[in-house]
C-alpha cells in the first residue's frame, strides 16, 4: 500500500511492546501495594498515579520535556551516562509513555488484586511460601484477568499516544515518528486517503493483536461455571 | 526434631468474642473440640501465624513461633506449620497435582513426584491429578485439601474439620491413614471435630473450648465421658441431664445420695464437692442405662427407677425409648432388646442405673 | 448584539485578542475566537464547524476552502506576511548569524514546525534549501506539531536553535531567556497570512466588516509591531 | 487566581461527569456481554470496543467528525431531528468522548465480572432473582473495584482528553472549549505561567476527586481478610 | 400446591462420570445417600437448573421444570427450589440480615423482617444479623445458608450435607427444628448427608447413589439395614463381610445354611437366591452380635460360633472387640459389658448371632 509509512509502523510496535513489558513491570508492584497495603495516605499514591491522566497529553508532554530537558536534573544525569541529550530519544518516548499509560495498567491490576479470596494467599503461606512466591504463583495468575486488561489498554493507549510522544519525540523519522504522528500529519496535510490506508492497517494490526489476546484460543477460566 | 507445641494466645476478634487459650500439646493427636463458635477455628489461625494474637507466646518445641514479650512474630511461611482449613482454599488455577506440588517444590523433581504421588494415592485422589478443583465433588476437595498440607511434612498440622464432607467408608480409611502417618512422623496434631467417632477413633488427647476458653484437656474419656462441666456434657451429647438435691454423703464409699428434680427417685452417684442440701447437675447417657420389664432382683446396680414406657423411636441401629420415671428420661436399645422384651406403649419398666453411669456435672 | 466566530491560526494569540478588543470598541460586536492549527480548521469547516471567518496561516488552506465552496472568493484578504527568525537561548552561548551558520557543530538539534502542513515549517525548509545547508543540518531537525511547539523544544532547552515565526520570538517567555535573528524576507517563499469570510456564516456583514478591518492602518501597525510583515 | 478560564474548568467537569456518567450506562452492559455471553467470535466485539483507543485522537475525532458531519447519515438525521449540525456543540463532544473513553470502563468492568464467583450468581438465582436482580444485586456490588476503576479512568480520561475534542469540538469558547484545550492553547501562546497555574488547579481537582473515591472514607473490602 | 418431585435425568458430566438417575419423592424428606464423588450435588445441580441434563424430565406435582422432550427448561429462579450449597455460597457483601432477606424481597416489609428474624432466631443466628459472612465461624455460615433457604418458603428443598460443620447439640436442635418444619410445609426435601444419625433421625425414605446411578430406594432400614448390594453395606458400615457357601437351603422355614469362607463354622441366615453350592456374601452388624464367656445353652439365636478374643479397643462409647471365629469378627460392646465379663486377651469367646442379624448381599 502507497503512502503508508512502514518505518513508523514498526516503530510503533516497538515502542508499544518495550512500553507495555516496562508498563507491566513497574505498575503490577504499584498496583500490589495499592491493594494490599493499604495506609490511610493510600488514596494519595493512587491519585498521582491517576494524575497523568487529566492532563492534556501535549501539556504533559511539556512537563515531560522539561523534566528531560537539559537544565533538569535527570536530563543532566542522563546526558552525563549516555553522552547526549535525552529529548528527542525513543528512550525518551519510552520514558514519556511509560508515565502516560501507567494508570491503565495500574488500576485494573490493583481492582482484580483486591478481588482475590485472601484465604488462598494464606493457604500458600502455610505451605511456606515466601510472599514473593506467593504473589507470582498464586496472586499473579488470580489476577490474569486483571493484568490482561491493563496490558491491553496500555499497549493500545501507547500505539494511539501522540500528544505526548510528539512533545518528547519531535517526530524524527525513524527514531521517534510513531504511526500516530504519521497519521496525525496525513491528517493535518490534508491526505485524507493517506491517512485512512495507515489508520486501517493500524486498526488490523491490533484487531490482530488483540485476537491472539482475546481470541478464541483463550483458555477457559478457572472460574467457569460447573457443567 | 519438632517438639510439643506450646500455645498461650489472647485475641480480641470482636466486641463479644475474645480468645484466651492456653495449650501444650505433646505430639500426637490432640482433638480439638468445642460447639460452634467457640473459637476452634480462631486459635488455629492464630498459631499458623495467620491472624495475630494481642499478647501470647507459640512455639513448637524451642523453636519460638510468636512471643509478644521478645517480639517474635515468625511469618507463617517459617512455621513449617500444616494447615487444613475449614473452607479447604484449594488453588483454582491449579490442577489437584499442582495444588499438592505446590508445598513441595524444592524438593528434587524425582523425590517430589514419588510423594505426591504417593500421598494421592493414599487419598483416593490419584484418578483425578489433572483435574481443577472446581471439577470436584465436596468431598474429593477435601482429600485434596488434606493430601497437599500432609505432604509437606511440617512440624505441626492443624486439621479444621478434615472429613467432615466424606462418606463414613472413606472416613475409615482415612483415619486409619492418619493414625498410621501419626506414628511415623510424631509431630503434635490439632484436630478439629465435632464427630464422636473422630474424637474416639484418632484422639490421644482432647482439648475442649467454649466461648474463646479452654474448658477441659484430658484424655477423650477424661473430657467426654466424665465431663467436669455442663457445656461438655451438652457438647459430648449426654442426652440426660438433670438437677438434683444432695440428700446424705458417704465419703468412704466415695458416692453420694441425690434426690432427682421435684421427684421422690433416689439416685446413688459419685462423691461430688457439693454439700448435704445443695444442688448437682447429673448427666447420663441413654447408652449406660438398662431397661427391664420386669422389677429387677438381685443385681449390683445400685439405682433402679420405676417409670412407664412413653415412646419409643427407632434412630438406625438403636431404638431411643422415653420413659417417666419423676423425671424423663431417654434410654437407647437395641432393636433386638425391643423384639425380646416385647416392649410396647404405655407399659411400666425399671431403669438399671450403675453408679458411675452417673456423672455429677458442677455448675 | 450579534457575534462573529473567528477560527484562527495559533501564531496569531499574541496579537488577535488585542484585536478583538478594538473591532468590538469600534462596531459593537463581540468576537468570539478559537485558535488552532491551520489544518484543522479546514477539515472542521469542510465538517461544517459554525465559524464566520477564518484567519489561515497561509494562503493556500483558504484556496482549498475557497475551491471546495465553503470560503467566499470574493471575501478573501491578505493580512500579513509572516516573518521567520533563528532563535536560541542566551545561555546556550551561540552567536547566531544566518541559517548558514546553523551548520556549527556545536547545534545538535534545530527545532522547525512540521514543514508538511505548518506554512512556518514549510517556509523554514525553504529556507534552508535556499542557503544550501538543508543536506548538512537535515539529521539535526525535530519538528513540531505547529511553529509554537517548535518554539517550546528551544525554549526548554531540548534543541539549540528554533527557526520559528518572528512573532512568537517577541513573546516575553521567550525574549527574556534568548535572542532572536530575523531571516530576511527574501530568504524564503512569502507566507501569505489570509482571511476569509465563510459562506455558511449568518453573519457575513459583520464578517466582512471584521476582514476588512484587518487591513486597518492602526490594526497593520499593530501586526508588525507583533512580529508580521505588511500584507502584500 | 488569573488566566484561569473558569468557564473551561466547569465546562470539563460537567463534560467529564455526564461521560462518566453515559460510560456506565453503556460500557457495563457490554462488559457483561463480553464476561458471562462468550462464543467464538466475542473476541470481534471485544476488539471493536479496544480499538478507538489504537488511533491517535486527533484522528479518530476526525473520524468522528466526519460520520457527525453534514454529509453523513447521522449528521443529517440529527440535524432533522434537532435543528441544528450536531459537530461543534456539547452532545457531540459527549459522543466523542464517550467513544473514546468506553475501552477505560469496558475492560476494568469485564475483567472484574470474570473473577465473580459462579455460585454466588448460581444461589441468587435459586433464591428466585431474575437475571436483572442478579446482575443488579450481586454481581454489580461484587466488581465495584472493577466498576470505580473504570469510573475513575473513565472520567479522568476525558478530563484530559484533547485531541478528540479539539477535532470534534472546535474549541469553542463556553460550548466545547475544555479547560485542556484551554491548557493547551496557554502552553501555544508560551504562558507557561498561566498554563501551570491551571494545570494546578485540574491536579487539585482530580485529586479531591479520587480521594473521595478512593479516600480514607473509602469502606473497607469485604474480602478483607480475618482479624 | 406443590407436590412430588419426580427427576428423571442423563447428564455426562466427564469422559468418567455420568448421571443416570431417575427418582420420584413424594412430600417429606428423603435422604441421598452415596459415596464421595457418587452425584449426588450433580443431581441437586440438575433439580435446581444449576446443571442442564443431557435428557431427562423434572416435575414437582404437574409443575414441569424441565423436559427434553417438550423442551421446557425452566431458569433456576423460576423453579421455587430451596437449595443449600455444599460450599455454601453465601453473599459476602451482605450482612447475614441481607443474606437472609435476599429471597423474600418480594414480601411486605414487616411481613419480610417477621419471617427473617424468626428464621433467625431458630437457627440461632440473631446475634449476627449485621455481621459479614467473613466475620463468621464455618458452623455460623452453614446455620446462615440453612437459614436463607428455608426462608424463601420454596415448592422444593435441597439441602446438600448441611449439618456436617455443626456440633452435636447444635445438630440436634436444628435436626428437630427441619422436623418441624417439614411438618408443616410437606413439601418434598431432597437431603444429602454422610451421617447415619441424619439419616435416622430425619429421613422417611432414602436414594443411594453409586456411580452416577440409583442403587437402592426406601426407606432407611430397607436400604441401609437390609443391603441389596454390597457398596451399601460398605457406605451404610456393616463391619463384617464375609464370602460364604451355601450348604443346604430350607425354603419353609425361610432359611439357609452356609459356611463360613475355609472355616469350618456354619450360619443360618435368610433365605437367598442362591443355590446350594454357590457364593453369597454376608453383611454383619458389629453391633448385633452378641459375645458370651461361657458356652451358650438354651437360646433361641441359632447361631453360636466359638472363638478367641484377639483385641479390645475402646471406641468412645463402645468397645470394639475382635475375635477369630475362623473368620475375623469384629463385635461391638459397652464397656459395662467388658468390666461385667472380666473380658481379656486373649480368651475363648461365642459369638451369638440371631439369623436376621445376618444379611445376605447380592453380589
Ligand atoms: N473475622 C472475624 N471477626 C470477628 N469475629 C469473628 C471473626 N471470625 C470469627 N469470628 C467470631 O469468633 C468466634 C469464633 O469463631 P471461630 O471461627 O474460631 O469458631 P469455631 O470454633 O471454628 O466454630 P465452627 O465450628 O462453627 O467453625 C465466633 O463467634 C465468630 O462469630
Ligand atoms: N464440573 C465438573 N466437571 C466434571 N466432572 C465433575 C464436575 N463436578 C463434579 N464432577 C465429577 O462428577 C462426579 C460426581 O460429583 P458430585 O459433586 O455430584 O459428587 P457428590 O456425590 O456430591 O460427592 P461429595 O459427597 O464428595 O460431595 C465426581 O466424580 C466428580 O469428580
Ligand atoms: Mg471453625
Ligand atoms: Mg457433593
Amino acid at each position: 500500500m502507497s503512502g503508508i509509512d512502514w518505518q513508523a509502523v514498526g516503530l510503533s510496535l516497538r515502542l508499544a511492546a518495550i512500553v507495555d513489558v516496562i508498563l507491566l513491570v513497574v505498575g503490577v508492584p504499584i498496583a500490589w501495594w495499592l491493594a494490599f497495603r493499604r495506609r490511610p495516605w493510600t488514596f494519595l499514591v493512587e491519585s498521582v498515579v491517576a494524575l497523568p491522566l487529566v492532563l492534556p497529553p501535549t501539556v504533559l508532554g511539556f512537563y515531560v520535556l522539561v523534566a528531560m530537558g537539559p537544565r533538569s536534573p535527570l536530563g543532566r544525569v542522563w546526558e552525563a551516562m549516555a553522552g547526549g541529550p535525552l529529548a528527542f530519544t525513543f528512550e525518551a518516548l519510552v520514558i514519556a509513555s511509560v508515565v502516560y499509560s501507567l494508570p491503565f495498567v495500574v488500576q485494573p491490576v490493583a481492582s482484580a488484586f483486591r478481588q482475590i479470596d485472601p484465604a488462598l494467599g494464606e493457604a500458600s503461606s502455610t505451605l511456606g511460601a515466601s510472599p514473593w512466591r506467593t504473589f507470582v504463583r498464586i496472586t499473579l495468575p488470580l489476577a490474569r484477568e486483571g493484568i490482561m486488561a491493563g496490558a491491553v489498554l496500555g499497549f493500545a493507549h501507547t500505539l494511539g499516544e501522540f500528544g505526548v510522544v510528539l512533545m518528547v519525540g519531535g517526530n524524527l523519522p525513524g527514531v521517534t515518528r510513531t504511526v500516530s504522528i504519521a497519521i496525525y500529519d496525513q491528517v493535518q496535510a490534508l491526505q485524507v486517503e493517506a491517512a485512512n490506508r495507515t489508520a486501517l492497517l493500524m486498526l488490523l494490526f491490533s484487531l490482530a493483536a488483540l485476537a491472539v489476546v482475546y481470541g478464541p484460543l483463550r483458555r477457559a477460566s478457572h472460574v467457569t461455571p460447573q457443567a | 526434631m519438632a517438639g510439643p507445641l506450646h500455645a498461650s494466645v489472647r485475641a480480641q476478634m470482636s466486641e463479644v468474642f475474645t480468645l484466651d487459650v492456653s495449650v501444650d500439646l505433646p505430639p500426637g493427636i490432640t482433638i480439638l473440640f468445642g460447639a460452634s463458635g467457640s473459637g476452634k477455628s480462631t486459635l488455629l489461625r492464630a498459631i499458623a501465624g495467620l491472624a495475630r494474637p494481642d499478647a501470647g507466646r507459640i512455639a513448637i518445641g524451642d523453636r519460638v513461633l510468636f512471643d509478644t514479650a521478645t517480639g517474635v512474630d515468625l511469618p507463617p511461611q517459617a512455621r513449617r506449620v500444616g494447615y487444613v482449613f475449614q473452607q479447604l482454599a484449594l488453588f483454582p488455577h491449579f490442577t489437584v497435582r499442582g495444588n499438592l506440588e505446590y508445598g513441595v517444590a524444592a524438593l528434587p523433581p524425582a523425590e517430589r513426584t514419588r510423594r505426591v504421588e504417593e500421598v494421592a494415592r493414599r487419598f483416593h485422589i490419584d484418578r483425578l491429578m489433572e483435574r481443577r478443583p472446581a471439577r470436584l465433588s465436596g468431598g474429593e476437595r477435601q482429600r485434596v485439601a488434606l493430601a497437599r498440607a500432609l505432604v509437606t511434612d511440617p512440624d505441626l498440622l492443624l486439621l479444621d474439620e478434615p472429613l467432615s464432607a466424606l462418606d463414613y467408608a472413606t472416613q475409615s480409611r482415612i483415619i486409619e491413614d492418619l493414625r498410621a502417618w501419626n506414628a511415623a512422623h510424631g509431630i503434635p496434631v490439632l484436630y478439629v471435630t465435632h464427630a464422636h467417632r473422630e474424637v474416639f477413633a484418632l484422639g490421644e488427647r482432647c482439648v475442649v473450648l467454649d466461648h474463646g476458653r479452654v474448658l477441659a484437656v484430658g484424655t477423650p474419656h477424661e473430657v467426654i465421658d466424665l465431663p467436669a462441666h455442663e457445656t461438655i456434657a451438652q457438647i459430648a451429647g449426654f442426652e440426660n441431664l438433670f438437677t438434683a438435691t444432695v440428700t446424705a454423703r458417704r465419703p468412704s464409699n466415695g458416692v453420694m445420695q441425690c434426690r432427682l428434680g421435684e421427684s421422690l427417685s433416689e439416685l446413688e452417684v459419685p462423691l461430688g464437692m457439693a454439700d448435704v442440701g445443695g444442688s448437682v447437675r447429673l448427666a447420663i447417657r441413654a447408652g449406660d442405662i438398662l431397661l427391664a420389664v420386669e422389677e429387677p432382683r438381685g443385681l449390683s446396680a445400685r439405682n433402679v427407677l420405676r417409670g412407664t414406657l412413653t415412646s419409643l423411636t427407632r434412630e438406625g441401629p438403636t431404638v431411643s425409648a422415653r420413659v417417666d420415671a419423676g423425671e424423663p428420661f431417654i434410654v437407647h436399645l437395641t432393636p433386638g432388646a425391643v423384639e425380646a422384651l416385647h416392649l410396647m406403649v404405655p407399659m411400666p419398666v425399671w431403669l438399671v442405673l450403675k453408679t458411675h453411669s452417673c456423672r455429677v456435672v458442677s455448675l | 448584539g450579534a457575534q462573529i466566530a473567528v477560527a484562527a491560526a495559533s501564531d496569531l494569540q499574541p496579537v488577535l485578542p488585542d484585536i478583538a478588543t478594538r473591532f468590538q470598541r469600534a462596531t459593537g460586536q463581540t468576537v468570539r475566537i478559537s485558535y488552532g492549527s491551520s489544518g484543522t480548521f479546514v477539515s472542521q469547516i469542510q465538517n461544517g464547524a459554525p465559524f464566520d471567518v477564518f484567519l489561515s496561516a497561509d494562503d493556500a488552506y483558504v484556496r482549498r476552502l475557497v475551491d471546495s465552496g465553503h470560503g467566499d472568493p470574493h471575501g478573501q484578504v491578505g493580512y500579513a506576511t509572516g516573518r521567520l527568525a533563528l532563535w536560541s537561548r542566551k545561555d546556550r552561548g551561540l552567536a547566531l548569524a544566518s541559517v548558514a551558520s546553523l551548520g556549527d557543530g556545536r547545534i545538535r538539534r534545530i527545532a522547525i514546525a512540521n514543514p508538511d502542513h505548518a506554512p512556518y515549517g514549510r517556509a523554514a525548509v525553504d529556507a534552508l534549501e535556499r542557503s544550501g545547508v538543508y543536506e548538512q543540518v537535515r539529521g539535526k531537525i525535530v519538528r513540531g506539531e505547529n511553529v509554537a511547539q517548535a518554539a517550546q523544544f528551544a525554549q526548554s532547552g531540548s534543541a539549540d536553535v528554533a527557526i520559528v515565526a518572528l512573532s512568537l520570538t517577541l513573546a516575553p517567555a521567550m525574549a527574556q531567556i534568548g535572542t532572536a535573528v530575523e531571516l530576511p524576507m527574501t530568504a524564503f517563499a512569502p507566507i501569505r497570512q489570509t482571511a476569509v469570510v465563510l459562506t455558511r456564516s449568518r453573519n457575513q456583514d459583520l464578517a466582512r466588516r471584521f476582514v476588512g478591518f484587518l487591513v486597518d492602518p492602526d490594526i497593520q501597525r499593530l501586526l508588525q509591531s507583533s512580529g508580521f510583515g505588511p500584507h502584500p
